[in-house]
């Protein structure tokens, strides 16, 4: 009984943390679809990322240990889905950095509510790395 | 068990798996540039793959359960769990040779790779209309 | 009433058209970066659809390969050989 | 006008493939679905690839996948090793002669940002952890020595592109290691291969090749379990060593893919010269 | 009675996914630029990644998790790759 009771409790926050994370998943698709240019979609990736996909994984992770039906390999589950948003937490802004710092110094996505470019001046005085 | 929206739905997956065969042949045929023709073979390869992966799918053996991975979850099994595993398994023998086919074609493509660099090396353009006019 | 093996099989569908407009797309862009990415749509595509389909294993070994290998390759050589495609077919 | 065409043209495929579906769902084109049953021989793979009743028929491992692989069908997968030996191996020719000269290996400090560095660092890592686990796990969960080979050849890679090359030559990931860590593993396939025939020669009785289990006309074969854990016979061993072969294979091809134009050039100049 | 609960849910979980996945693959076709293309696509694989681990829920089968892991980490492989081809002369370099 009182094993059950547990089990409930943790079946119901996975669940919550499941549709808040499929709810952000949703409102990130449409920002993604929706805004101008690739600096201010780069805001909509972040809500994908981490609250749509690590909440998410979370989520699971308590909805496997908790349910019973799965068997005896709902840790191994359980310890994967943990593993995996994890990564998720220390890849995709490491990710998102590298793809927008490329196509800040590669021009290859234009700035555009901008009224003045301080990176771009600091850049032209190295000089150097302007050239790569 | 299985209605008409059932057998439509899997059909659109399987014949958009069979154009894809029909557009990355188109890439393989006409596209100029060897590079988009190493692509193309890819994609054509993958297709094929999943296509031999479909054949070895198998319809759902009651409604509220889906088939499973061949794969056993119990390592001291009971000739009983072995039977009721083999009636809700999918065909393993499809993916055991597509398993070692994707290896090798991902090792095949390099070779492709290195052909074309090559190429490249020796006559400055990946272009096959450019380089079959410098042989003349 | 939607039963769970028609909504398995959207997916599927669904899937499937998705894995056709990533084939279409990059087989006729002349810009050949965007055609290795095209190109790894369709391969998430597929193996997604290799999930679905109940073969963990492929999925294993085609992600490393499709997503994790294969642009890397491509895109070495489109480094060193050029970015474009002819100009007409 | 250009992109018109090409909407035009999507929009001819998708609804082609709708058309042909919609004509075999209303029963035209034939039964597409697959059946809920399964073939023969794909029942008996799964009758027999676990069922410690069963002794003389069973591969003794829970993945069916990995032992259809190496004990089903392993002659099969031993000359899929060899094409992919010899395409590795066409590659390196078509590379001979260009290397990169010990003297150049300065301290580049090209690369991307200190952020993907560090981020990258920890991730090779955990990258060749989880590709060791898949291998070795190959015969209980899925995964296998191809898997686990394919998801350890992408850490040199990441490495390459992050760092440089030069970084991984100056830590020890050179072309001659290598190439003998992949004939390590490829002479340890094929002596796994022989391994039951060895034994039964030195007993004075017969065993087959690739054999997994011990059978009924031979009654040499490796072990199922060791001290209580399942091993299933030749399946680790195998996975282990093919493990070993896909990854420094890969890691060939792309040490050799990465070396800067500019390098091989001089190269090439330098075999012309010579001639 | 866990179980049909969870299985319910899921089942009205999944159209949502699969309206978020529409409109991501909707950004990678239309996006003008190359970094757009990529980062809807790395947006819509980290959730797919989510997705996988709910679907192993859905199907029972516990066992289908470490592709999961395998597909998280593989896109921020193709991110470094295009960040690398944009940023820099030479790809080994």
């Amino acid at each position: 009984m009182e094993e059950s009771m547990i089990n409930l409790a943790l079946v119901g926050l996975g669940e919550i943390m499941v549709a808040v994370g499929v709810i952000s998943d949703l409102i990130a698709a449409l920002g993604m679809l929706r805004f101008p240019n690739f600096f201010v979609r780069l805001h909509a990736a972040t809500v994908g990322t981490i609250w749509g996909a690590f909440l998410p994984l979370v989520g699971a992770s308590l909805i496997a240990a908790g349910s019973e039906f799965l068997g005896q390999y709902r840790w191994f589950m359980s310890g994967g889905a943990i593993v995996t948003a994890i990564l998720i937490l220390i890849l995709a802004p490491a990710g998102s950095h590298a793809l927008a710092r490329a196509a800040y110094r590669s021009k290859s996505a234009e700035v555009r509510p901008k009224s003045v470019d301080h990176l771009r001046e600091f850049l032209k005085k190295e000089g150097g790395e302007e050239s790569a | 068990m299985s209605t008409e929206l059932d057998v439509f739905l899997f059909g659109i997956m399987t014949y958009a798996i069979i154009m894809n065969l029909g557009v990355s042949l188109y890439g393989v045929f006409r596209r100029p540039s060897i590079t988009k023709k190493i692509i193309a073979l890819t994609i054509f390869s993958d297709s094929a793959n999943v296509l031999a992966i479909i054949v070895g799918y198998r319809g759902w053996p009651n409604p509220w359960h889906s088939p499973i991975p061949p794969i056993l979850l119990n390592r001291h099994p009971t000739p009983q769990y072995i039977s009721e595993f083999a009636k809700v398994a999918v065909d393993p023998l499809p993916q055991a040779l597509v398993l070692t086919a994707v290896v090798i074609g991902l090792a095949v493509t390099v070779f492709l790779v290195f052909l074309a660099l090559q190429l490249y090396r020796l006559y400055g353009t990946v272009d096959v209309r450019k380089v079959r006019r410098l042989r003349g | 009433m939607l039963s769970m093996e028609t909504l398995t099989y959207g997916i599927l569908a669904l899937l499937g058209v998705i894995s056709l407009l990533g084939t279409y797309l990059a087989i006729i862009e002349k810009d050949l970066v965007k055609a290795v990415i095209f190109s790894a749509l369709q391969s998430t595509a597929y193996a997604f659809i290799f999930y679905i389909l109940m073969a963990p294993d492929i999925v294993l070994v085609y992600v490393p390969v499709a997503v994790g290998l294969y642009p890397a390759i491509v895109l070495f050589l489109i480094k060193k050989t050029g970015r474009l495609d002819g100009d007409e077919p | 006008m250009k992109g018109w065409k090409h909407v035009i043209a999507i929009t001819s495929l998708v609804v082609s493939t709708s058309v042909l579906a919609l004509a075999t769902a209303i029963g035209g084109l034939g039964y597409i679905l697959p059946t809920p049953g399964v073939r023969d021989l794909a029942y008996w793979y799964l009758v027999t690839v676990l069922s410690p009743s069963n002794k003389l028929f069973t591969a003794m491992s829970p993945e069916a996948v990995t032992s259809i692989v190496w004990d089903y069908r392993g002659l099969d997968t031993l000359f899929e090793t060899s094409v992919f030996f010899l395409a590795i191996i066409g590659s390196i020719a078509l590379m001979r002669g260009i290397k990169i000269v010990p003297e150049r290996l300065r301290n580049y400090s090209s690369g991307m940002s200190p952020i993907v560095k560090t981020v990258t660092r920890i991730t090779a890592g955990m990258i060749i952890a989880v590709a060791a686990s898949i291998a070795l796990h190959g015969h209980l969960t899925p995964g296998g020595g191809f898997q686990g080979g394919a998801t350890a050849a992408v850490a040199p890679l990441l490495l390459m592109v992050v760092f440089s090359i030069y970084f991984i030559i100056k830590s020890g990931i050179t072309e001659e290691r290598m190439l003998a860590l992949r004939t390590a593993g490829l002479v340890g396939i094929v002596f796994t291969a022989f391994s039951a025939c060895i034994i039964a020669a030195s007993l004075g009785t017969q065993a087959y090749v690739f054999q997994n289990q011990p059978k009924s006309t031979a009654a040499v074969g490796l072990p199922a379990s060791i001290m209580g854990s399942l091993t299933s016979g030749t399946l680790i061993f195998f996975n282990l060593f093919e493990f070993f072969a896909v990854a420094a294979g890969f890691t060939i091809v792309f040490l050799l893919l990465s070396i800067p134009e500019n390098i091989v050039k001089q190269a090439l100049r330098g075999v012309e010269s010579e001639h | 009675m866990i179980e049909e609960e969870v299985i319910h849910f899921l089942i009205v979980v999944f159209p949502i996914y699969m309206a978020a996945f529409t409109l991501y693959a909707v950004r990678a076709v239309k996006g003008p630029t190359i970094p757009d293309i990529v980062l809807a696509l790395d947006a819509m694989t980290y959730d797919l990644a989510a997705f996988l681990a709910v679907l192993a829920i859905f199907f029972r089968s516990p066992i289908l998790i470490p592709t999961a892991i395998v597909l998280a980490l593989w896109v921020y492989a193709l991110d470094i790759y295009v960040a690398k081809y944009l940023e820099s002369k030479e790809m080994g370099g």
